[in-house]
């Protein structure tokens, strides 16, 4: 990590941390079909067949002839002097192009079945936001989760894909589900989780499969990922993704949701250390006096385009995260804070990460 | 050795105003010179095609996607100048067509003139073409001197563009107003820099025609920068409708 | 066709003047910088893509290196990405575009119809600089700041990024109508220019297939022109049509940008198709199994590579219906290259087949090629697609196609030529042995790319999953061993120009007109005009008196 | 080969270099004013009808209009009708291409519409988010 000794190391462990590598499948091509669309792995490997029984005719061949039939004086003739054989040219435009046709048809049934979304998936609709470089999931019932979703074994979802910025990708490998996520209009992808391996007794049935955004999106697009949780309808019920702390719990919980929440959303625009970001750094927005109290720092901010100073306190963090163009930071004129539409009044979660920022204060 | 059986094809002149035309070292003919000039120019002009191509290609798009916004935005457009500028391309396109005509013919003079006319022709284009854009740049619809600004988005995902201030006026309702006069100023100015490119190497070409470069044995410039200019006529004939009287 | 065996190909004493080439004909700077002779801009082109491909070289071994450990080795993402762009750019635009048509095919075109210039000299020069100045803005982009926005500059993170898009933007504008003007020199000098007797069907595979991707030069690039140009205006005054923001559609850049470069992947590949023609007919002294047909399927494939352009957008959000269509054609041009593939084959067999180095460097392309070509057909599948599409699998089989395809053709054809350019020979044996470590560095790099992309490793990424590292690290050390055969190959080529033996004046034995011509051929290509009365590739022609004379 | 040779021998033949003019043809100096005359009557027309509102036949025959002068252009003032098949090709050929580049991206986008009564999404423009309501009468 040679960059590391000129630069700062990233502040936290990659968001995949701690996710199991997926199951590879008997062939150790594709990771482990999680969902319903076997067409993808049979039609993969039945080309993959095709590919090797002409990969090794063409190969085995060309080597036959190149050591039976090399050169081995100086004025050598060849053996034969044919240019064309017209059955056998035929032959061989004909067999690839049933070959190719088969696999046309196919693939054109297979692509079907991934794109007309059936009517249980339709019920069962989520919306996933994609901006740079998080991914924001609302379920059915209008809740949201970041960086992580959950869907239920066994029971058709729709994701409508939505983009705040640019292109984006949603890509689910275990499900072979690939949607361009395109700013300006929705794009839809359905699938029909499944666990990939029996469970034993008492094992929670959970498992983790990675998100990947697939489309180059700028800086942190290899960052741009998510945890997808396919879980039991039990656990389902439970609303796993709503277990944020409540004001009137302990504040290290909070602490450490708001810290994980900003590791997901946050920190990949706004530094903890004191490097400078896209954003402004949170390092010595507050600081901690003898007695234990927050105070923050003097700041300059933009306001309207004057520039003022002002102190900063939970209402001027609170108003930047949902009104990020409002009070601009000096150093930064131009502004360009992606929305957090979802966060305006969400309270739990706000407090959450004002407490993380005031976590980073200095003693 | 190589040197000794080439002997250079030249091309009498027909009058003492003209001068001989020497043809390439690697060609063996006038005929082979002229044919290869001129397929070599007919693939660039296809490429011209092509180019052009692309900007139709999204005036059809968005004539489609926004009918409302091209419909509104053709109105704000002065058909009777632009009528009055196809008219001075065509008429152009017809001296170029005489011009070439009097070299294939070894009238110096009269090439001249036709040349002279096209590139006058060219000029009227040019003038009209300011004051319509003058008109859009009073009216809001295009304001050249905010065109270089940076867009301005306001944080609830909307935004506003500098060269375009007619939010509220003729095009207010008309979703994305500003669509059809940038499709109309990129194209329009790109075929307004074919104009001048034209125009200057009618003025090229008029130099050689005074040296009397240009006669019945050797047109082939002459030929080649008619054909351009036909070309940047062959496109307006299709602006014309599509900008002024379709939407 | 005649066969001018040069009078003093036998011992020329030392006394006696060299043979007047169109190397030595004149000299001085501007002899060069200006001159009008094909095979002197060839040579120049052959500089310049060869210092543009060591450049993007570098860059790949940069993104190799970096890619060592899961959270990278070498780079912030930001340069990462700088990086891996650099080396997508340079490598299209300024190497695998221009090399073949612009270095070989300048030199060897006309030789190969018999004519003393392409068409039009002046304009073949004006490409040449257009490409220089194309490579001048190129690299002041990254002087400006650089760009990050891959090659493929899609919108609208190439309309939001602070980088100098505008200026690449240009660089591309530029080389696109270098291409263009080479391409149409081409079709002008096949038209017009043919040798007396030289029919179409008697024109070597690799003037046909230089004319097919002549074609495709003309009239796909300005689309490219114009799109690249669209994008610069939408970065200067907005007009909107590819920002969403504004009310545009970036699905429309896609499909211009497609337009073009679908039909650029054939602009890259046809010509190392005509190179590999060339190859196997004459180190195997055999006329070329199945000529017409090869030749149709050139034609073919130019045609039918502007109806498949939808195949890279299965995901980008196309219609279903589109989606359809765009696979269904695209299966088409799995024929013509399935045909091509099996006529070299069986020119190969019962041949007398030579392994030497131009040779080995056309079997290694004939193997990786076969790869490439067949693993295109698995990406063709619609729902296939939709898993692999934009993981390594694609980038491991466009490099099988791009790099260990072309690249290798190109290095086949530059060692097949490379006595004809410059009458030195290079070292045979570093000449096969850098082949073997190409052949094997190459493979060690992409296999494991495909693997890792079937299992969703996502491409443009600078850091990663960390289950995928072992499969980073073979094909970083892969790319190390590539690096190297590369280097020994350059070092040897250099080292012929200082120090090689004389190359025979027929080195290889070929009977098309490039070899019947002196080596190196003089200023005007022929010392008698060529007329041609023999079919082509007929090797009972063959002189095989004075391919003796000139070996002993 | 074709055309060249035919040159090359003619050229021999007469000995000189001189530029066979039976190969060039000069047009008539009339015919061009009657295009010219031709080309500002059909200018004349596409306006006038464009006073007349004839619904989604209006870019239809404003286009049909547009060709018929775009190919008196190119015929007579660029003399294509009197050109050399190769060229011919060449400049007719570039237009089908670029109905190409027009058919199938115009495709794409009216195809769309109906890909969205498959997705069930609502229409790009409008960006308010929905959740779809269940269906009383599922097909379930």
């Amino acid at each position: 990590m040679i960059h590391y000794l000129i630069q700062d190391p990233p502040q936290d462990p990659p968001k995949w941390d701690g996710v199991p590598a997926p199951d590879i499948d008997q062939f150790g091509q594709f990771p482990k079909l999680a969902s319903t669309f076997h067409d993808v792995d049979g039609l993969f490997y039945f080309t993959y067949a095709v590919c090797i029984f002409f990969f090794v005719l063409i190969t085995g061949v060309l080597l036959y002839s190149v050591v039976a039939h090399r050169r081995k004086t100086w004025d050598q003739k060849p053996l034969s002097n044919v240019t064309h054989n017209t059955p056998l040219e035929v032959v061989w435009t004909l067999i690839p192009l049933v070959l190719v046709m088969i696999m046309f048809a196919w693939g054109f049934k297979g692509s079907l079945d991934m794109t007309v979304v059936p009517h249980e998936a339709h019920l069962n609709t989520y919306k996933a936001t994609a901006k740079q470089w998080s991914w924001q999931f609302t379920y059915p019932d209008g809740t949201t989760s970041y960086d992580e979703v959950w869907v239920e074994a066994g029971k058709p979802v729709q994701f409508i894909l939505e983009s705040k910025d640019v292109l984006h990708a949603f890509y689910v490998p275990a499900m072979r589900v690939k949607r361009d996520v395109v700013p300006g209009r929705y794009q839809s992808a359905w699938f029909e989780p499944h666990f990939t391996k029996e469970f034993a007794e008492g094992e929670p049935r959970e498992q983790t499969f990675h998100l990947f955004c697939a489309e180059y999106c700028g800086l942190d697009h290899s960052r741009m990922y998510a945890k997808v949780h396919v879980v039991d309808a039990e656990t389902m019920a439970k609303t796993p993704w709503n277990l944020v702390p409540k004001p009137e719990d302990p504040i290290e919980d909070k602490i450490a949701y708001g810290k994980q929440f900003a590791n997901a959303q946050c920190l990949s625009c706004h530094s903890t250390n004191g490097a400078p970001g896209v954003g402004p750094t949170w390092k010595g927005l507050f600081t901690k006096d003898a007695d234990g109290n927050y105070v923050g720092r003097q700041r300059d901010v933009l306001e309207g385009g004057q520039k003022k100073t002002i102190t900063v306190d939970d209402a001027y963090i609170l108003e930047s995260i949902k009104e990020p163009m409002k009070k601009l930071a000096a150093e930064f004129p131009n502004g360009g804070m992606s929305n957090f539409d979802s966060l305006k009044d969400d309270e739990a979660r706000l407090a959450c990460i004002l407490a993380y920022i005031k976590s980073l204060a200095d003693n | 050795m190589s040197h000794d059986d080439h002997h250079a094809v030249v091309v009498p002149a027909p009058g003492p105003e003209f001068v001989p035309h020497e043809v390439a070292h690697h060609f063996s003919t006038p005929v082979q010179e002229f044919q290869s000039g001129k397929l070599g120019f007919w693939l660039f002009l296809a490429t011209e095609i092509l180019l052009f191509g692309g900007l139709f290609a999204a005036y059809f798009y968005f004539h489609e996607v926004y009918p409302e916004t091209f419909r509104v935005g053709g109105q704000q457009l002065d058909w009777r100048l632009g009528a009055l500028n196809t008219s001075v391309l065509l008429l152009s396109s017809w001296t170029m067509a005489m011009g070439v005509r009097s070299a294939q013919t070894s009238q110096k003079s009269k090439t001249l003139m036709f040349l002279g006319l096209t590139v006058l022709g060219a000029a009227i284009f040019m003038v009209i073409k300011f004051f319509e854009y003058k008109a859009k740049n009073e009216h809001g619809l295009i304001v050249f001197s905010e065109l270089f600004r940076p867009f301005i988005e306001n944080p609830d995902g909307t935004g506003s563009l500098a060269w375009f201030q007619d939010y509220h006026g003729v095009m207010a309702g008309v979703p994305h107003g500003h669509m059809f006069f940038a499709i109309y100023l990129t194209m329009t100015a790109i075929h307004g820099l074919h104009v001048v490119i034209g125009a200057g190497l009618i003025i090229w070409i008029m130099f050689g025609t005074a040296k009397g470069r240009f006669h019945a044995g050797y047109f082939m410039p002459v030929d080649l920068v008619g054909l351009y200019w036909h070309l940047v006529d062959l496109i307006w004939i299709f602006l014309f409708p599509l900008l002024y009287l379709v939407p | 066709m005649t066969t001018n065996t040069p009078a003093v190909a036998t011992a020329t004493p030392e006394t006696q003047a060299p043979r007047e080439t169109y190397l030595n004909c004149s000299s001085g700077f501007m002899s060069w910088a200006g001159t009008l002779d094909h095979k002197r801009i060839g040579i120049m082109y052959l500089v310049g893509v060869g210092i543009a491909f060591l450049a993007g070289g570098l860059f790949a071994l940069l993104v190799r290196l970096h890619l060592w450990e899961p959270e990278g080795l070498l780079f912030s993402n930001l340069d990462y990405n700088q990086v891996f762009t650099l080396h997508g750019a340079f490598m299209v635009f300024l190497f695998v575009i221009p090399a073949i048509p612009g270095s070989i095919g300048n030199m060897v075109l006309p030789l190969m119809v018999g004519a003393k210039d392409v068409a039009l000299p002046r304009l073949n020069l004006l490409s040449f600089y257009l490409w220089l100045t194309g490579a001048i803005l190129a690299t002041l982009a990254i002087v400006l700041g650089g760009f990050d926005t891959g090659w493929t500059f899609y919108a609208p993170y190439s309309l939001y990024t602070d980088k100098a898009v505008v200026t690449i933007g240009l660089a591309v504008f530029v080389l696109g109508f270098s291409s263009i003007f080479t391409g149409l020199n081409f079709i002008v000098t096949v038209h017009k220019l043919r040798a007396p007797g030289m029919t179409w069907f008697r024109m070597p595979l690799m003037v046909w297939a230089l004319y097919s991707t002549s074609i495709l030069q003309v009239l796909a690039t300005p689309v490219l022109g114009i799109t690249v140009l669209l994008v610069a205006f939408e970065r200067l005054y907005h007009i909107g049509i590819f920002d969403p923001r504004l009310g545009g559609d970036p699905v429309l850049f896609e499909h211009f940008f497609w337009f073009y470069s679908h039909p650029a992947v054939y602009i890259m590949v046809l010509p190392a198709f005509g190179i590999i023609s060339e190859l196997v007919s004459v180190h195997s002294r055999k006329p070329l199994f199945g000529y017409k047909l090869i030749a149709f399927s050139s034609l073919a494939i130019a045609i039918i590579s502007f109806l498949v352009w939808g195949h890279h957008m299965f995901t980008s959000g196309q219609s279903t219906y589109a989606m359809f269509a765009f696979s269904f054609l695209t299966f088409f041009v799995a024929i013509p290259t399935a045909i091509k593939e099996f006529s070299w084959v069986a020119t190969v067999w019962k041949g007398s087949v030579a392994l030497n180095s131009p040779m080995l460097y056309a079997l290694a392309f004939l193997i990786i090629f076969a790869i490439g070509g067949l693993t295109g057909v698995i990406l063709g599948t619609l729902n296939v697609n939709l898993h692999l599409h934009d993981t390594y699998f694609v980038v491991a089989h466009f490099h099988y196609v791009m790099m260990g395809s072309i690249s290798l053709a190109f290095f086949a054809g530059l060692h097949h030529w490379w006595p004809k350019m410059f009458g030195k020979m290079y070292s045979e044996t570093l000449a096969k042995i850098a082949c073997l470590i190409i052949f094997v560095g190459f493979n060690m790099t992409f296999i494991p790319q495909f693997i890792m992309g079937s299992r969703g490793m996502p491409r443009r990424y600078a850091t990663y999953v960390p289950e995928f590292e072992p499969f980073h690290q073979a094909s970083t050390i892969g790319a190390i061993i590539l690096g190297c055969g590369v280097a020994l190959m350059v070092f040897y080529l250099l080292q012929s120009l200082l120090s090689g033996k004389k190359a025979k004046e027929n080195q290889w034995g070929g009977v098309t007109l490039d070899w019947h011509t002196p080596t190196p051929p003089p200023h005007l290509n022929f010392d008698h005009e060529p007329k041609v009365v023999h079919e082509v590739y007929d090797y009972s022609t063959l002189d095989y008196e004075s391919m003796q004379r000139d070996a002993t | 080969m074709s055309d060249t040779a035919t040159a090359t021998d003619a050229h021999d033949a007469h000995g000189h270099g001189e530029l066979e003019m039976g190969h060039i043809h000069v047009s008539s100096a009339a015919m061009f004013f009657k295009v010219l005359v031709a080309l500002l009557f059909l200018t004349f027309i596409t306006v006038a009808v464009s006073r007349f509102d004839f619904g989604s036949m209006n870019m239809l025959i404003a286009m049909a209009i547009a060709c018929v002068k775009a190919s008196l252009v190119i015929a007579f003032f660029m003399h294509v009708k009197w050109d050399t098949a190769i060229n011919k090709i060449v400049f007719l050929g570039s237009f089908l291409f670029l109905a190409l580049l027009f058919v199938f991206t115009l495709a794409d986008l009216l195809t769309r519409r109906l890909d969205h009564e498959m997705h069930t999404i609502k229409s790009p423009v409008d960006k308010e988010w929905v959740q779809p309501k269940p269906q009383a009468d599922g097909n379930h």
